[in-house]
């Protein structure tokens, strides 16, 4: 059940372009209905999860590798669930309209079905392995996402770079993983926790605890890391409404607390995340001022957002965790909702410039209104969810000051931006844009709308909206239950008070922001030494690596593959030799005979004339006194039936060298006198060693051989008296089968290759 | 039952024999080829059942007893392997028909198709040493003959290296069989793990061992023995290619993995070692020449070498859990590494290149070939759910349980570049819009009736098997993790070669 | 009927092959050589065959002492320091008519004293030869026709 | 004599693999023949010397009379030999289609496709 | 024009190589010889005569054409090792046949037998094949 | 064996290797391509010699098949290879 | 008795055989070499097999044996009258001593290479 409800998105998808050739446009609707009956199936187990129950399903899958389906539902995962089931409605509706016409609509719907799939597969996935699969899908589907214009070079490189980052962060993942099941000898979370003792107390601890962050920090763009993000705005706004303020980028932030009872608690565990989530928040919100284009504001701040959760999951304490659970409620719906207005500025006035624009509320009423409230949120203005979550932040940090600054700072900010995306555009005098502007169809506002209804209740009444899921979820974080309440007010006390500083800070910010956006300006060259700049300059460096590798291994030069691979044999072989440490066992040799040891030296002789001669002749000559002379070392041995194929073979070889040679140039020495020395040295390198191994087999016979049995079998079972004819076509006729296949294929082969000839059509 | 086990080498040979009787007629030489491919097929599928069920079967051809004549034995690893080189024949075959121009059709190019397949499936079932290297060369004759049929320059190119560097290699295998017979004094695998158990003598069969592993290392295009590889793979017809591709390379490593567990293996922790050492400069050589590369094929060519790397890695580790591991990275690849050439070649045909840069639109032209295309691209690249995530899974599982950390933390970082590479081709080919005249370079690619079953067909199969493999992992698991006991515990080969315990001394 | 006799002939050497003389290995090799000959297609007739049987036996004696005697002759003068030899290359007029005549008259000619075939010209009227000791050319040439040729033809025809 | 015989074989592997190391393509044909000599012979040393006598069983009798030679590693060699025949007849008919194709006897200029 | 002695020569000595052959062939499986050595002498034969004469010449000599000879080589010995599915053998097992043709002979037919004449065959084919190929090699054709 | 053939034997093998080697240096000193030919061509029937001798030394009469092979079949070689030099290629 | 017959005949063959490599050494031009290999060589080989022959004495020994003698005189000539014409053809340098070249009449100079 559970396993289908997470996968009917994928299901769904693959039946898109069959609904879009029925339905045509409409289907995106129809593809709607299942985020929505998804978000109201998640609403009715609401009751249940709040009450401390925990839903969970498991079914084997490989079993060997610990991989099973099993899910588990619990508040943190309804939390995000119902979040990414139910801004995906809207966004599915956004679809509709915002590319309306759009030939690749449904193709859009369909990548963000299975989006949506995965990373509901990521919230409720009890199995590690199982996570990590959902997770790479989150990673995949949004590659496609982010590169849907992929006309465009940029989208192109902004899709690949994400793909790479995350994925990149998606393998240290894995490896983080794997140790801990090895660890904890369960690869079920819920099994994990159960034996945090051992994970924790493992010497690969700060191992696990590096690459499972890491993956967590490249997911949810934690610095230095975080430059992906940004970039990513290429994709269609919806998508980056959905995957980069919403939902995706929160995986890491999931990850972080749904691992918070296995490997949190430690100092490492606190001091990374808190540090990082600190660093990211600041670099975040600073990055953010300075921007002028919409959707980037929007991300840089989403990054600021995504450092405060990752700080306050490291703290760790249960109110950080309350805080970050409400945070990151407010933040989903505040900031899906501002990325879908800033979808609707774009798309209805052309213009992403936030300095470029003004005046819209005359122009498109509902949208501005939706807009403001969710700047309000996302300044910490009261009467809007976000003070709550801010309110709440503050809390958890409060006995840190260094921490208490920076986040005030960044709060400051966030105010700013918000002016800047939420307000200003609304409220500054009207300016010309590229289109026309008025309010969007319904499908487009219905999402800001509900968001920002959503945002300002739970101002007003918090605790009647999310004291269960809230609480939940921390209580799912923290592995027990906890007592949690919400409140707009909580008497005037150290947190009303530095709301109120922020928002001074941050409406003295407002006032300077012209000046500042212009000074923030002139640091962006500062970027070129950034991680971004960093990336590409890894990539160009990894694809500049590469090709120099390949030039020199792959260089195209036959006597370098071969010196390479002889020197490779003979190094093993040299190693090898001194590893065993034996003595040659030169006993047991059969006795010299003078003439055999002449033959033997004209053998040599002829060899190495066959190197030296320029005449072909000479080398065919000297080729077939070799032959010769094989044939005699046969015939001495008592092979007489190789002597003899020896001997024919040798006149049909000299039949086809001088056929050959006919149709080839003479020879030529083309080699420096260097290269043939460096060539030569190599070749007696391996003639050396061949020899070696010879001697070494020669020593040693460690079983009798089976041809005992050929010789006692061959006349009353084989009925033949020439034993090697009779191990050829019967005892080991298959060999001699295969052998004539050779032969054939060798034979028909040769004709084919020299009667066919098929010019080369485009490559020179 | 066991009598069956010699028709995946008759029934080739029987079809290369009657397509070259029947050269004049194309569409009877096509004929034939499928259905000998399908029935190899089958027959892989019916033996893989009865092995699954009874146990390791032996046959002793030429009714003559192990060790003395030559015995074929189909364990689990050579039913599955038999089964790939079915799906992988029968898929070819059929792709061929588009793909292959009638010129090189009428000058036999199914007669060396099949002895094509008959050595690859002679070298999957022999039991016997030089029984291998024989189907070694039937291989190996028969992909010279492919590679270099038609004479194309590149072709030619490729072909002198390739032989040379293989020739070099049958060189080294054939001095290896000689000189084990010489210690040993037999050929028979079986009887060969028996008598290296045995032994007190493990140096001497260990300095043996290094001419295997380099002979087999160049077959199977190890570091740093597979130049041979990307110098030729990307020259024939894709046809060729892909079979050379998915299949041939993998005939290599099966003997690797074959000869090392059964004979060489028990012996040190050094051949570990340096095959681990091997595996992990192949994973990154070959990833980092794909990295280097604008051509399709050539990417994918470098590819196959970087995805060898893995296969010995399993090795390596020796452990049953890595054997299983290796055994379904091998699986896995070949299905993917074909499809890959599968659709470079379909592009190629559809576009009349392979370049990177001159190519281009193809997501919208076509949308089916950019799925199928994408479905192998990341299984090659290991995204979960399909087989790639978890061939490399029960790698990297055995890998760092075992505490082989250097190695696996390459093999993960290359599967990174392996995405690096195919999105590179997937951006190149598929995202990014043709380069030159919009209007004719933006139309819809049209396929014919023939052209649908013939290319996408094969495709459409392998992709799906890609996927199936994936997500029917549990069984194929279960499966793998079989075969990698059965390997590690050479005892039920042997059993199975020499119910008697072979040779009375 | 030529066939026939050179049917007879493979019968006779395949039963040499196999070192048993004797009915049923004569019968194989009349078979065996039929399928040889049947191979082949060759067909030029001289009908005599029976009656040169003595003066071919006297040929090939004759043939064989010269063989000896020129091998010494030039062994002699490979092991003395000095050479004797007179080397040169004659010609030397052909009254044989067929080429079969003219390939035999050669090779006896460069199987005996001292006398190698080097070619036959195109006409097929002349036999260059390579001889070791020509004192007269004059003298060398009718020798050779007389003594080879001559016998030679004599058997032949 | 197994002691010469092994330097007679490194030998041939050496020569062998020296000329196949050569850039005059012609040369390689060479190498590919002595290094096929010398593999064969590698089996017949390797697989044991004897003077015994061959391995043909005398009319008449059911087993050989004495010591034989060891008819497996001759049966080998015999199908190595055909075989390396059968390579160093292709690789004939290859380099010979090479050179007519690409028009030079040089391996170093065959390297345009490499990478 | 090649020699008039040489091809001359070659009428008389081809027969007498063929001949010498198929007794290599024959008496394989007793004495040395057989099918690999039997059919490189056959090849040499008729190698010979494409010296001698040319290669056309040769071919009309051969009356099939070689690829054939090798096809047929490769049936036969395939087909004599799948004699033994019908007696539900493993492949290639030896069946033998004894006809008793006179006292002292018995004509011993038998599955190795041929297999060795296949392999005769194959050797034949493909040393001609590629021999008489590379030799008419200038002539540019199409045709299989 | 007698005392009197053995030692003619070896005598009659060192004799023809000597002749082996011999005729080697022929081979690689040329000076022309004819030479070498025929220095191969006279190491062939050195080589039936030797073969006989041998046969002889064992009482092996199973390498006289060799012999004959050799007597027939080595002179297509010398034939190619004169054809060769004269005319580059036999057609 | 029987064993000294052979073993001039091996002796004689052998050392004819030496001779005709010594020939082929001491020889000052390709044809004289020539006359040498081909003529002494089979002179040699002739003996050696001869005294095969009689060491054997059997028909199956023999015959082959004498075969082999008649396959040498066979084919002896052939590939010295192929390896001559070859190398007057291409116009191979006769020896200073040479007393006459009546072929050089009808073979122009310049046809050589
Ligand atoms: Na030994
Ligand atoms: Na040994």
């Amino acid at each position: 059940m559970m396993l289908m409800l997470v996968i009917s998105g994928f299901l769904l998808a693959a039946f898109v372009p069959l609904m879009k050739r029925m339905w045509g446009v409409n289907s995106t609707y129809v593809a709607a209905l299942l985020p929505l009956g998804l978000t109201i199936w998640y609403a009715f187990q609401y009751s249940a999860i709040v009450n401390g129950e925990t839903l969970s399903w498991s079914r084997p899958w490989i079993e060997a590798l610990g991989v099973h389906f099993s899910f588990q539902l619990d508040g943190l995962s309804l939390l995000f669930s119902l979040m990414i089931a139910g801004i995906g409605v809207f966004i599915v509706l956004y679809t509709k309209g915002y590319l309306h016409g759009h030939p690749m609509q449904h193709r859009f719907v369909m990548f963000t079905l299975m989006f949506m799939a995965s990373m509901l597969g990521v919230v409720s996935a009890d199995n590690v392995i199982l996570l990590f699969i959902f997770w790479e899908l989150t990673s995949f589907t949004s590659y496609l996402l982010i590169g849907f214009n992929h006309d465009e070079e940029a989208s192109r490189k902004a899709s690949l770079q994400a793909l790479l980052v995350t994925g990149c962060g998606g393998l240290f993942l894995l490896a983080g993983l794997i140790l801990m099941s090895i660890a904890a000898g369960t690869t079920e979370i819920s099994g994990m926790i159960a034996q945090r003792d051992s994970i924790i107390d493992h010497p690969h601890y700060p191992v696990m605890l590096g690459l499972v962050l890491i993956g967590a920090f490249t997911k949810s763009a934690q610095t230095p890391f975080h430059f992906w993000l940004p970039n990513a705005m290429q994709a269609p706004t919806p998508a980056s409404a959905y995957l980069h303020s919403s939902t995706m980028v929160k995986a890491g932030v999931y990850l972080l607390a749904r691992l918070s009872p296995v490997l949190g608690g430690t100092p490492e565990w606190i001091w990374v995340l808190t540090g990082i989530g600190v660093l990211t928040l600041i670099t975040g919100a600073v990055l953010a001022s300075g921007q002028t284009y919409l959707k980037r504001l929007l991300a840089y701040t989403t990054v600021a957002a995504l450092g405060a959760m990752v700080m306050a999951i490291g703290i760790g304490t249960p109110k950080a965790l309350q805080a970050a659970v409400v945070f990151l409620l407010a933040h989903a719906c505040y900031k899906a909702a501002l990325f879908l207005v800033a979808g609707i500025i774009d798309h209805e006035t052309g213009e992403k410039n936030v300095t470029k624009l003004g005046g819209l509320r005359k122009y498109m009423p509902l949208t501005g209104i939706a807009a403001m409230i969710a700047a309000a949120s996302m300044a910490g203005i009261p009467l809007a969810f976000g003070f709550i979550g801010k309110e709440m932040l503050y809390t958890a940090v409060l006995h840190h000051p260094a921490l208490t600054g920076l986040t005030i700072i960044a709060g400051a900010f966030f105010m700013l931006v918000a002016w800047q995306t939420g307000v200003r555009p609304f409220i500054a005098s009207v300016k010309e844009t590229p289109k026309h502007p008025h309010d969007p169809p319904w499908m487009m506002l219905a999402g800001p709308v509900v968001l920002g209804i959503i945002t300002l209740s739970a101002g007003i009444i918090p605790g009647t909206l999310f004291d269960g899921l809230a609480g939940a979820a921390t209580a799912a974080i923290l592995a027990h239950p906890v007592d949690l309440h919400l409140h707009l007010w909580h008497g005037i006390n150290t947190e009303l008070l530095l709301s109120i500083v922020t928002i001074v800070l941050g409406a003295v910010a407002i006032i300077l922001s012209a000046f500042w956006i212009k000074s923030a300006g002139k640091l962006r060259p500062c970027v070129r030494f950034g991680p971004d700049q960093g990336y590409q300059n890894l990539l160009a460096g990894l694809v500049n690596f590469a090709k120099w590798q390949t030039r020199m291994l792959q260089g195209g030069s036959l006597r370098r593959y071969l010196i390479i691979i002889v020197i490779t044999m003979c190094g093993l072989f040299v190693m090898y030799f001194i590893r065993a440490n034996f003595a040659f066992q030169l006993n047991d040799l059969t006795p010299i005979s003078p003439p055999l040891v002449i033959l033997s030296i004209l053998v040599i002789i002829a060899g190495v004339a066959a190197t030296m001669t320029n005449s072909r002749l000479g080398a065919v000559a000297a080729m077939g006194v070799v032959g010769f002379s094989a044939a005699l070392f046969f015939i001495y041995f008592g092979a007489p039936d190789l002597a003899m194929t020896q001997l024919v073979i040798e006149t049909l070889s000299i039949v086809l060298l001088v056929l050959a040679f006919y149709y080839l140039p003479p020879f030529a020495t083309r080699s420096t006198w260097r290269g043939r020395m460096r060539d030569g040295v190599v070749a007696i390198f391996a003639g050396t060693v061949v020899t070696l191994l010879i001697l070494v087999a020669n020593g040693v016979q460690l079983s009798p051989a089976v041809s005992e049995y050929y010789a006692e079998t061959s006349v009353p079972l084989a009925h033949g008296r020439n034993i090697v004819n009779v191990i050829l076509v019967d005892y080991r006729g298959l060999d001699t089968l295969g052998e004539i296949t050779v032969l054939a294929v060798a034979g028909i082969g040769s004709y084919a290759l020299l009667r066919l000839r098929i010019k080369t059509g485009g490559k020179s | 039952m066991n009598l069956l086990l010699s028709i995946p080498v008759a029934l080739p040979l029987a079809c290369a024999l009657l397509t070259l009787f029947g050269r004049r007629n194309i569409p009877f030489q096509r004929a034939v080829t499928i259905a000998g491919s399908v029935l190899n097929l089958l027959l892989a599928l019916l033996l893989f059942r009865v092995i699954r069920s009874d146990g390791i079967l032996a046959l002793q051809i030429g009714n003559w007893p192990a060790p003395y004549g030559i015995t074929f034995v189909a364990d689990l690893f050579s039913a599955v392997m038999l089964i790939m080189s079915g799906l992988m024949a029968t898929s070819v075959a059929i792709y061929s028909i588009v793909m292959i121009d009638e010129a090189r059709e009428r000058f036999h190019y199914h007669v060396f198709f099949n002895v094509l397949i008959m050595g690859v499936n002679g070298a999957f079932l022999t039991g016997d040493l030089f029984n291998l290297y024989v189907w070694f060369e039937t291989m190996l004759m028969a992909s010279f003959v492919l590679l270099s049929l038609g004479g194309e320059r590149p072709q030619l190119q490729g072909a002198i290296k390739y032989v040379a560097m293989n020739f070099l290699s049958s060189a080294l295998f054939l001095a290896g069989v000689g000189i084990i017979y010489g210690i040993t004094g037999t050929l028979n695998m079986a009887d060969l793990a028996v008598v290296v158990r045995q032994s007190d003598h493990p140096g001497i069969i260990s300095i043996a061992s290094v001419l295997f592993l380099i002979a087999f290392g160049i077959k199977s295009a190890a570091f740093p023995l597979f130049f041979w590889l990307p110098a030729s793979y990307h020259t024939p017809p894709s046809p060729v290619s892909a079979i050379f591709a998915g299949l041939l390379t993998k005939v290599g490593v099966y003997a690797l993995i074959r000869v090392f567990t059964l004979i060489f293996m028990p012996e040190t922790e050094i051949t570990q070692l340096v095959i681990l050492v091997m595996a992990g400069f192949t994973m990154v050589t070959g990833v980092l020449g794909a990295a280097a590369q604008m051509e399709m094929r050539r990417l994918l060519s470098f590819h196959i070498v970087s995805q060898i790397g893995y296969m010995i890695m399993g090795l390596g580790m020796y452990t049953a859990a890595s054997l299983g591991g290796a055994v379904l990275y091998i699986v896995h690849n070949i299905i993917a590494k074909t499809n890959l050439f599968f659709v470079a070649g379909v592009v190629a045909h559809k576009t009349g290149t392979n370049d990177l840069k001159k190519l281009g639109g193809i997501y919208k032209r076509s949308p089916i070939l950019a799925v199928l295309f994408l479905i192998s691209a990341m299984a090659l690249a290991g995204l979960p759910p399909l087989s790639g995530f978890f061939a490399k899974l029960s790698l990297v599982i055995p890998g760092l349980s075992n505490g082989h950390y250097v190695v696996t933390a390459t093999a993960i970082a290359v599967g990174l570049l392996t995405l690096f590479s195919m999105t590179k081709i997937w951006n190149e080919v598929f995202w990014k819009p043709a380069p030159g005249d919009q209007s004719t370079s933006d139309a819809a690619l049209s396929w014919t009736k023939q052209e649908k079953i013939c290319l996408l067909g094969p495709v459409v199969l392998l992709a799906a098997c890609s996927v199936v493999i994936g997500l029917a992992g549990g069984s194929v698991y279960e499966l793998v993790t079989d075969i990698g006991a059965q390997l590690k515990s050479a005892d039920a080969y042997i059993q199975a070669v020499l119910p008697n315990g072979g040779r009375v001394p | 009927m030529k066939m026939f006799l050179n049917n007879i002939l493979l019968a006779f050497l395949w039963a040499m092959f196999t070192g048993n003389i004797n009915i049923t290995s004569l019968l194989i090799g009349f078979i065996v050589g039929y399928i040889v000959l049947g191979s082949i297609h060759s067909r030029s007739g001289t009908s005599t065959y029976f009656t040169k049987v003595p003066q071919t036996i006297r040929f090939i004696l004759f043939f064989l002492k010269e063989m000896v005697v020129s091998s010494i002759r030039v062994a002699y003068d490979v092991v003395t320091p000095t050479y004797y030899m007179r080397p040169g290359v004659i010609a030397i007029p052909l009254d044989t008519r067929t080429d079969m005549e003219i390939a035999l008259l050669a090779n006896v000619i460069s199987l005996t004293p001292g006398t190698l075939s080097l070619d036959v010209s195109d006409d097929r009227k002349t036999l260059y030869i390579h001889a070791m000791f020509v004192d007269d050319p004059e003298k060398l040439r009718l020798e050779t026709k007389d003594q080879m040729e001559k016998r030679l033809l004599a058997v032949m025809r | 004599m197994e002691v010469i015989l092994a330097i007679v074989i490194g030998s041939l592997y050496a020569s062998g693999l020296y000329l196949m190391m050569r850039r005059n393509i012609p040369k390689f044909i060479i190498g590919l023949a002595l290094l096929s000599h010398g593999a064969n012979l590698l089996i017949f040393t390797a697989g044991g010397l004897s003077r015994g006598r061959p391995p043909v069983i005398p009319e008449g009798l059911e087993i050989p009379a004495g010591p034989i030679a060891d008819p497996l590693p001759q049966a080998l060699i015999l199908t190595a030999i055909v075989i390396s025949f059968a390579l160093l007849a292709f690789a004939i008919v290859l380099i010979l289609r090479s050179h007519e194709e690409l028009k030079t006897d040089d391996m170093e200029n065959l390297r345009e496709n490499d990478a | 024009m090649t020699s008039l002695i040489l091809r001359r020569s070659t009428r008389y000595l081809f027969p007498v190589i063929m001949l010498f052959s198929i007794y290599l062939l024959l008496r394989g499986h007793n004495e040395p010889g057989g099918g690999f050595v039997g059919g490189l002498a056959a090849a040499s034969a008729y190698t010979l005569y494409a010296l001698a004469y040319d290669v056309t010449t040769a071919r009309s000599l051969l009356r099939i054409d070689s690829r054939l000879l090798i096809g047929l080589g490769l049936l036969l010995s395939l087909g004599s090792g799948m004699l033994s599915f019908l007696f539900k053998q493993p492949l290639l097992t030896s069946q033998w046949a004894k006809i008793k043709i006179s006292q002292q002979y018995t004509l011993e037919l038998s599955t190795p037998l041929v297999f060795d004449i296949g392999v005769y065959l194959v050797v034949l084919g493909v040393t001609l094949t590629i021999i008489l190929a590379l030799a008419d090699h200038n002539t540019e054709e199409n045709e299989a | 064996m007698s005392p009197i053939l053995e030692t003619a034997s070896t005598i009659s093998i060192l004799l023809l290797t000597l002749s082996m080697v011999l005729a080697f240096y022929r081979v690689l000193r040329g000076p022309t391509p004819p030479d070498r030919i025929i220095a191969l061509d006279l190491i062939a029937s050195v080589v039936v010699g030797i073969l006989a001798v041998h046969a002889i030394r064992t009482g092996e009469h199973v390498y006289l098949t060799a012999g004959i092979a050799l007597a027939l079949i080595a002179f297509i070689g010398t034939v190619a290879l004169a054809l060769f030099i004269s005319r580059g290629a036999p057609h | 008795m029987k064993d000294i017959i052979i073993a001039i005949f091996m002796l004689t063959g052998s050392l004819f055989m030496l001779l005709s490599a010594i020939g082929i050494i001491r020889m000052p031009d390709l044809f004289t070499r020539m006359h040498a290999a081909t003529k002494v060589g089979t002179v040699g080989v002739s003996g050696i097999v001869l005294s095969l022959a009689i060491h054997f004495e059997e028909m199956k020994i023999v015959a082959p044996a004498i075969l082999i003698i008649v396959f040498f005189l066979a084919t002896a000539p052939i590939a010295a009258h192929m390896i001559g014409r070859a190398a007057y053809d291409i116009g191979v340098e006769l020896w200073k001593g040479t007393v006459v070249d009546e072929w050089n009449k009808h073979k122009p100079k310049n046809d050589a290479k």
